[in-house]
């Protein structure tokens, strides 16, 4: 039966990469990219991944196809054809030769599933034996994620981090027009979308109140800070795209996301200093409470707590640096 | 003062001189009487060092080591003494001739240019007083680059033209051959310091001297051997102080003193003997100055006539070391004073015509010993002493590189020698003779009025030289002395 | 389960490929940005392939069950899945500021704008 | 405080970069920045003294020890490689003001200099950590800050550029990621020392070889190594001056540490019977980008491309090192990565002081330079000297190696390769000082107008390091030798 599943998810994957290849127009792309998403979330539902399936869910079906079309509607969605002749036949050699390449690399593999695969046996086991007595959390990903390998984390928010950096300072203008108009800005009379506006007003306050339990809840079930961030930040997306930019920008002005961005990542990294600072290594949790179980709970709730701030107010940052450029400023 | 600080305090000179020549770059005596006096207290410290002179090669002071068995080494020896003495000598002319040609000239940037200069003459004396290959190579670079801003001086496309060619394949020799040599010499040897007799064993593999002599000969661009002689004649675009600087005092003669030096002190007479490829060097020593004085035969341009003379000149000192016999090195050793004194004297004429007659072909020179006797005359002397007659001093080191040819039984190359001191004769002394006693009965051009003597500065310079390339003649001894202590040539 | 055991690498293999074929093959910037993100999605696919224990259940500890899928190839692509889209983002930025000043984000009409850069 | 030497280097641009993000005043970044860039620096110092007497310095991050959590390793190598970045780093940052008041609007420079921060603390954080996938994180922070600063170049193509690096560097870094996945697969372990153990004792498998192609194919994207250089003309040209010295100086070393990390105590290629094979690829790539770049280098209207291909040449000879594969080579490898370091360094802030002052970096703006500007034209051609490898600067030392492992291995035509390389460097180093020191076109009188002091006295000091390395060349002989000798002989000293 997982077979089978199997077959099928991995068909319908190939079946919307070729559409993709094939298919001309970028809001025809952006939608099989999102499906592609939501597929390949499933798979990894199938695979036992529950955690990378609920942040493949959000990201890959949700806030990369947003970003996209945010994209698509500032430079429109028209694509030329595609580029023929020489660059056809140099393009497809490489990918052949690369592939050809990654075939030979599988052959030597263990077998797909086989749990005596070295992958199986080496580290992994520690962390499900291991982790129940050590950090004292049933879900071993959060476990990984945010003792035995938090500092891979701390790398993962300051890339988030990073990027919210990159955006704003590659879309804003050279003056800080835009923003101050955001500020200023009132609230449109008569939207046409009521309708909208009724359910999503209705909606978000259980977007929001189910980013915290995302959040909170991340230790004993699939979840986290990142899922609860990028949760909290559809919900207000969500908010902005039915009221208007400057309506969302007067609850959460743009400066004020950019302080809790590097907010969440001091929270994260001062956890760390802390450690340092009582003469542990640096993100030993240990430090922060006589009992080690305890410590470590505390310790993974603060950096997730800084994990969630960081990716909720970048990714609002984003949102706020891409729905500007829609709006041309008066420039 | 001790040895060491006689070689250090000879090696400032030139620096200290380049502050002074800056600071007081807009006061034009001021600054002229500083590149004097540096020259005056350079000559008179090396002539303190020459008094000193230990035997054999005694090192004065060496760096921590910049690589294993590579550092920085100064060291005292009686060739290096010699090219200090000639180059701090003719610093000293050049200068009080350079007053008098640039400023009749009206020059631009002369402050940069006596800056230059003496940066130049720095280098000169780096390289005298080199105690390695390394040291050696690194002032000979430098002074490759301190001696370009001369050559482009004019800042006319042509210079810069000309600058690329004297850049290029100096620069392009010395990286692509000498320093291979340098390095395939360490590899072998275990050290680049200049040894008497010598640094290699004597089971060294012949091949590898054989490649490595080759890689020097080539390497040292300077030295002009044919093919890479082309700097020569391209350098020629420079005002002629730098023309003279270069073609007698700092940079030819840095070249065939380096072939000497590595002769000497890399190979020994012994293990050079044991190259194979010194044979076919010599032929192409010999070719190369064949070849050369039948190019100048046919330049009409002043300059470009002695450049090619230069070139052929160059030959007799390589030929010298490549015959590895005790001859031979003297007459190499005698042939590098006798040629910078005789040469120097040659290009000042050719800038005393150029400022005062406003001529630089030969063609044009024709009955001009009436206007300019003292020029002419000394052109005459000079000319004898490139040839190789008396009564100069030329006539020495062509006869101890005659005997060198003899004493290795060579004789096609002695033969080579006469044919190409007959060329001289044709192609140099030829000019001032037809300037005194004109032969095609045409009458003297109108504009001879107009035409006096050089400067007195540069009259006073020629005088010099010329009288030294006499006075070498009637007492060679305390030079043949010196030379005689470079180890190999000893009698 | 033989035929199986490297079937599904080899279809992850031709899922990479296509996404590496967009990238390089089409001209639209924005296409590129999907081709890179399908390229990326499916190695999230090969790790996630590589973690899974037939048989095994999520990484949750709960009392009864021995077989879990390995947790740490999830840990890793959390963290990829997080630098996909943080390369996304800026790669979209970029992509406007492009329009923004040359009025096409079609590569070949871009570079005729410009002399190489 | 000493024990967490080796984790504070990369630590404090780490955490200084978000905490520069709330200092809102540019002025007050700037200063910030440089603060944290040189405490980071005096850190680094005291790491490689410990280093270079204690030996290898081993930090488990958050407590738990490889191969369960994540450790730094810090070898010679790592702390040679750590030295380099962070002081070069610090030096620009320091002189960055001018050049970035400049070019770089009023509202985007605080968030510059924290873009400047991550990109430093990502290339530290490569260079210090002993875990694979670590290391794929740090990349990723390096690059992504790259890409922005890049694009923050005057000129429009700069956006181009950035867009062009920032496709080649993720499919360079997709490329790794399922390199290290591969290696995962295998050994089913992330830390370096751990696949080190375990790798060779696999045996040949197709799965290792296919893993290490990637990850040589990925890094050596990163790397700009010919015929993958094609991103790192148009990204130094476009971007602002100050991030082109930042990433000639820093971000290609950084690189060519993963290349030798994963060659050499990953997956200890000198026992594979690949090695012999791998090596002519590699020298064979490493010639061809000397000549190429060079060649490029040599008819470039603009200087600051020419140096960009100047660098895709110098990538060369570091290769060609590698391609050596004896501890000679390796070592002449990262004797070089640690002088161009220092060439490049001067010769782009120099030139980030003449488009300072000029306005471009164009060969026919630059003509009379030498006068305008005589002490930074002057160390401009000190590094260029340097950089042909005359005797008496760091060059030098970097080529002496070089020909020595070349001819320890009696490859003599390699040996006459790298000279005429070297050669062609002189062709374009000579051209601008031809340039530089030539009368200005028409009457126009040239007033002196020498770069900012804060700047000047960085460039001064880089071209004079390498005169000083040129003579007293032990720091990076000996640290190099070392970390040769830990690689290839097999016991960690």
């Amino acid at each position: 039966m997982e077979v089978l599943i199997d077959i099928v998810l991995l068909s319908l994957l190939v079946a919307t990469a070729v559409a993709l290849v094939m298919v001309r127009g970028l809001i025809a792309s952006i939608m099989l990219t999102s499906v592609y998403g939501l597929l390949s979330a499933s798979f990894f539902v199938t695979m036992g991944a529950v955690d990378v399936a609920f942040t493949e869910a959000a990201v890959g079906a949700g806030v990369s196809p947003l970003l996209l079309l945010f994209t698509v509607a500032v430079i429109g969605r028209k694509e030329r054809a595609p580029e023929g002749g020489a660059v056809l036949v140099k393009s497809l050699l490489l990918v052949v030769v690369t592939g050809a390449l990654l075939i030979v690399g599988t052959l030597d593999m263990p077998p797909f599933g086989s749990p005596d695969a070295p992958a199986q046996t080496h580290v992994a086991p520690y962390y499900l034996q291991q982790s129940g007595a050590e950090i004292g959390i049933p879900n071993v990903v959060t476990s990984v994620l945010a003792s035995y390998r938090a500092y891979d984390t701390l790398g993962e928010v300051l890339v988030i981090f990073t990027a919210g950096v990159a955006v704003i300072l590659i879309l804003a203008s050279s003056s800080h027009r835009g923003s101050a108009r955001l500020r200023n800005a009132t609230v449109p009379d008569g939207s046409p979308h009521t309708i909208l506006q009724v359910v999503g007003k209705i909606l978000i306050p259980f977007i929001l109140l189910f980013a915290f339990y995302v959040q909170f809840h991340g230790e004993y079930g699939p979840g986290g800070g990142f899922q609860a961030g990028v949760i909290f930040a559809s919900g207000v997306i969500l908010y902005g795209l039915l009221f208007g930019l400057p309506t969302v920008c007067r609850v959460l002005p743009p400066p004020v996301m950019e302080v809790l961005a590097a907010l969440g990542v001091l929270i994260f990294g001062l956890t760390g200093v802390m450690s340092l600072l009582n003469g542990a290594p640096f993100l030993d949790y240990s430090v922060l409470a006589d009992d080690p179980v305890t410590a470590q709970h505390i310790g993974i709730m603060v950096i997730e707590l800084g994990v969630g701030i960081t990716v909720a107010s970048v990714i609002t940052a984003i949102y706020y640096a891409f729905a500007n450029q829609l709006e041309p400023g008066p420039n | 003062m001790s040895l060491s600080s006689l070689v250090f305090a000879s090696l400032s000179v030139a620096p200290l001189a380049i502050i002074g020549i800056c600071l007081s770059g807009s006061r034009p005596n001021l600054r002229e009487a500083v590149s004097i006096l540096a020259s005056a207290i350079l000559i008179t410290l090396n002539l303190v060092l020459l008094g000193q002179l230990p035997d054999g090669a005694v090192t004065t002071w060496h760096s921590g080591e910049m690589l294993p068995g590579l550092r920085l080494e100064l060291a005292v020896e009686p060739l290096g003494i010699l090219f200090a003495i000639i180059a701090s000598t003719l610093w000293l002319v050049t200068v009080v001739y350079a007053i008098g040609y640039m400023r009749s000239h009206e020059e631009q940037n002369q402050t940069r240019f006596y800056a230059f200069f003496a940066l130049s003459i720095g280098c000169v004396m780096g390289i005298a007083f080199a105690g390695n290959l390394l040291t050696l190579f690194l002032f000979y670079e430098l002074l490759t680059l301190s001696t370009w801003p001369l050559v482009v001086h004019a800042g006319t496309d042509k210079a810069r033209q000309g600058g690329g060619v004297y850049l290029g394949l100096l620069l392009g020799t010395s990286v692509l051959f000498f320093l291979p040599a340098i390095f395939l010499t360490w590899w072998t040897a275990g050290t680049v310091t200049f040894t008497p007799g010598g640094v290699f064993n004597a089971d060294t593999n012949p091949v590898v001297l054989s490649v490595l002599l080759v890689l020097f000969v080539f390497g040292v661009g300077k030295a002009a051997m044919m093919p890479f002689h082309r700097w020569l004649p391209a350098a020629m675009v420079a005002p002629t102080p730098v023309s003279a600087l270069l073609h007698a005092v700092a940079v030819v003669k840095a070249g065939v003193f380096s072939i000497l030096k590595i002769g000497v002190y890399i190979f020994g007479l012994e293990q050079l003997s044991a190259a194979e490829s010194r044979e076919w060097l010599l032929y192409l020593a010999g070719f190369s100055l064949l070849a050369a004085s039948i190019v100048a035969m046919r330049q009409d341009n002043l300059k470009a006539r002695l450049a090619y003379s230069t070139v052929s000149q160059l030959a007799y000192v390589s030929l010298g070391v490549l015959l590895a016999v005790p001859a031979g090195v003297t007459g190499g050793g005698l042939q590098i004073a006798m040629h910078a004194f005789g040469k120097i004297t040659l290009f000042f004429c050719a800038g005393a015509i150029l400022v005062a007659s406003h001529k630089t072909r030969v063609s044009e020179l024709s009955g001009l010993g009436r206007q300019m006797p003292f020029t002419m005359g000394a052109f005459l002397l000079a000319s004898l002493s490139i040839v190789g007659l008396p009564p100069t001093g030329g006539t020495w080191s062509k006869f101890y590189l005659m005997l060198g040819t003899l004493e290795a039984g060579a004789l096609l190359l002695a033969a080579a020698l006469i044919l190409s001191s007959l060329l001289n004769i044709v192609y140099l002394t030829l000019i001032p003779v037809r300037a005194f006693w004109r032969f095609d009965g045409r009458d003297v051009p109108a504009s001879r009025a107009d035409i006096q003597e050089a400067p007195l500065a540069c009259c006073l310079a020629i005088g010099f030289t010329a009288t030294c390339c006499v006075m070498l003649f009637l007492f060679p001894g305390p030079l043949l002395t010196l030379i005689s202590r470079i180890p190999g040539a000893g009698g | 389960m033989d035929v199986f055991s490297y079937f599904n690498y080899w279809v992850v293999v031709v899922l990479m490929m296509l996404g590496f074929f967009i990238v390089i093959a089409r001209g639209n910037l924005v296409k590129k940005l999907i081709g890179l993100n399908i390229f990326q999605t499916s190695v999230f696919i090969l790790y996630i392939s590589i973690g899974n224990v037939s048989g095994g259940a999520a990484p949750i500890l709960e009392e009864g069950v021995a077989l879990y899928s390995n947790p740490l190839p999830h840990v890793l692509i959390l963290t990829a899945i997080v630098v996909g889209i943080a390369t996304t983002a800026v790669g979209l930025a970029l992509v406007v500021r492009i329009h923004a000043a040359y009025d096409s984000v079609e590569e070949s009409e871009i570079l005729a704008q410009d002399e190489p850069c | 405080m000493l024990s967490q030497l080796p984790v504070l280097p990369v630590l404090l641009p780490l955490i200084g970069a978000p905490a520069c993000a709330l200092l809102r005043r540019p002025t007050l970044a700037w200063v910030f920045a440089c603060l944290v860039a040189v405490l980071a620096f005096l850190c680094t110092v005291s790491l490689f003294t410990t280093t270079w007497q204690e030996g290898v310095q081993t930090y488990a991050l958050g407590g738990w020890p490889s191969p369960w959590g994540i450790e730094y390793r810090i070898d010679l190598l790592n702390a040679l490689v750590l030295l380099v970045v962070s002081g070069i780093g610090a030096a620009i940052l320091l002189a960055s003001r001018a050049s970035v008041w400049q070019e770089i609007g009023e509202t985007r420079r605080g968030l510059f200099y924290v873009a400047c921060l991550l990109c430093l603390a990502g290339l530290l954080g490569i260079a210090a950590t002993g875990d694979a996938f670590n290391l794929f994180v740090f990349l990723e922070i390096s690059s992504l800050s790259t890409y922005a600063l890049v694009a923050m170049g005057p000129d429009r193509r700069a956006l181009l550029a950035a867009y062009n690096y920032l496709i080649m560097g993720t499919i360079g870094a997709t490329f790794i990621l399922i390199g290290i996945g591969f290696l995962y697969m295998l050994t089913g372990t992330l830390s370096m020392a751990d696949l080190g153990e375990r790798l060779p004792a696999m045996g040949e498998s197709r799965t290792a070889f296919a893993a290490y192609a990637f990850i040589v194919v990925g890094v050596c994207l990163k790397l700009a190594l010919f015929p993958l250089h094609l991103w790192l003309p148009g990204a130094y040209t476009r971007a602002p001056s100050i991030v082109t010295v930042f990433l000639a100086a820093t971000s290609t070393k950084v690189a060519l540490y993963v290349l030798i990390r994963f060659t050499y105590s990953v997956f200890h290629l000198e026992f594979s019977q690949l090695a012999q094979a791998l090596d002519t690829v590699f020298i064979a790539l490493g010639v061809i980008a000397v000549f190429a770049g060079s060649l490029v280098a040599i008819f470039e209207a603009d200087l600051k491309r020419g140096l960009a291909y100047s660098s895709v040449a110098q990538i060369g000879f570091m290769v060609i090192g590698l391609g050596i594969g004896t501890v000679e080579g390796l070592q002449a490898s990262l004797i070089h990565l640690f002088n161009h370091a220092l060439m490049k360094g001067a010769l782009f802030l120099a030139l980030a002081a003449f488009i300072l002052r000029v306005g471009s970096s164009n060969f026919s703006s630059l003509r009379g330079i030498g006068r305008r500007m005589p002490l930074a034209t002057a160390a401009f051609v000190l590094a260029g000297i340097s950089l042909i490898g005359i005797p008496g600067t760091a060059g030098f030392i970097s080529k002496w190696y070089l020909v020595l492992a070349a001819a320890a291995q009696q490859q003599w035509i390699l040996l006459g390769l790298i000279l005429a390389g070297s050669l062609l460097t002189a062709v374009y180093i000579w051209r601008f000082v031809e340039t530089a020191y030539a009368e200005p076109e028409g009457d126009s009188v040239i007033q002196r107008n020498e770069a900012p002091l804060g700047m000047l006295l960085v460039i001064v000091l880089l071209a004079l390091l390498n005169l000083y390395f040129g003579f007293d060349s032990r720091l990076p002989v000996e640290t190099a030798g070392g970390a040769a000798q830990a690689l290839l002989g097999g016991d960690a000293s």
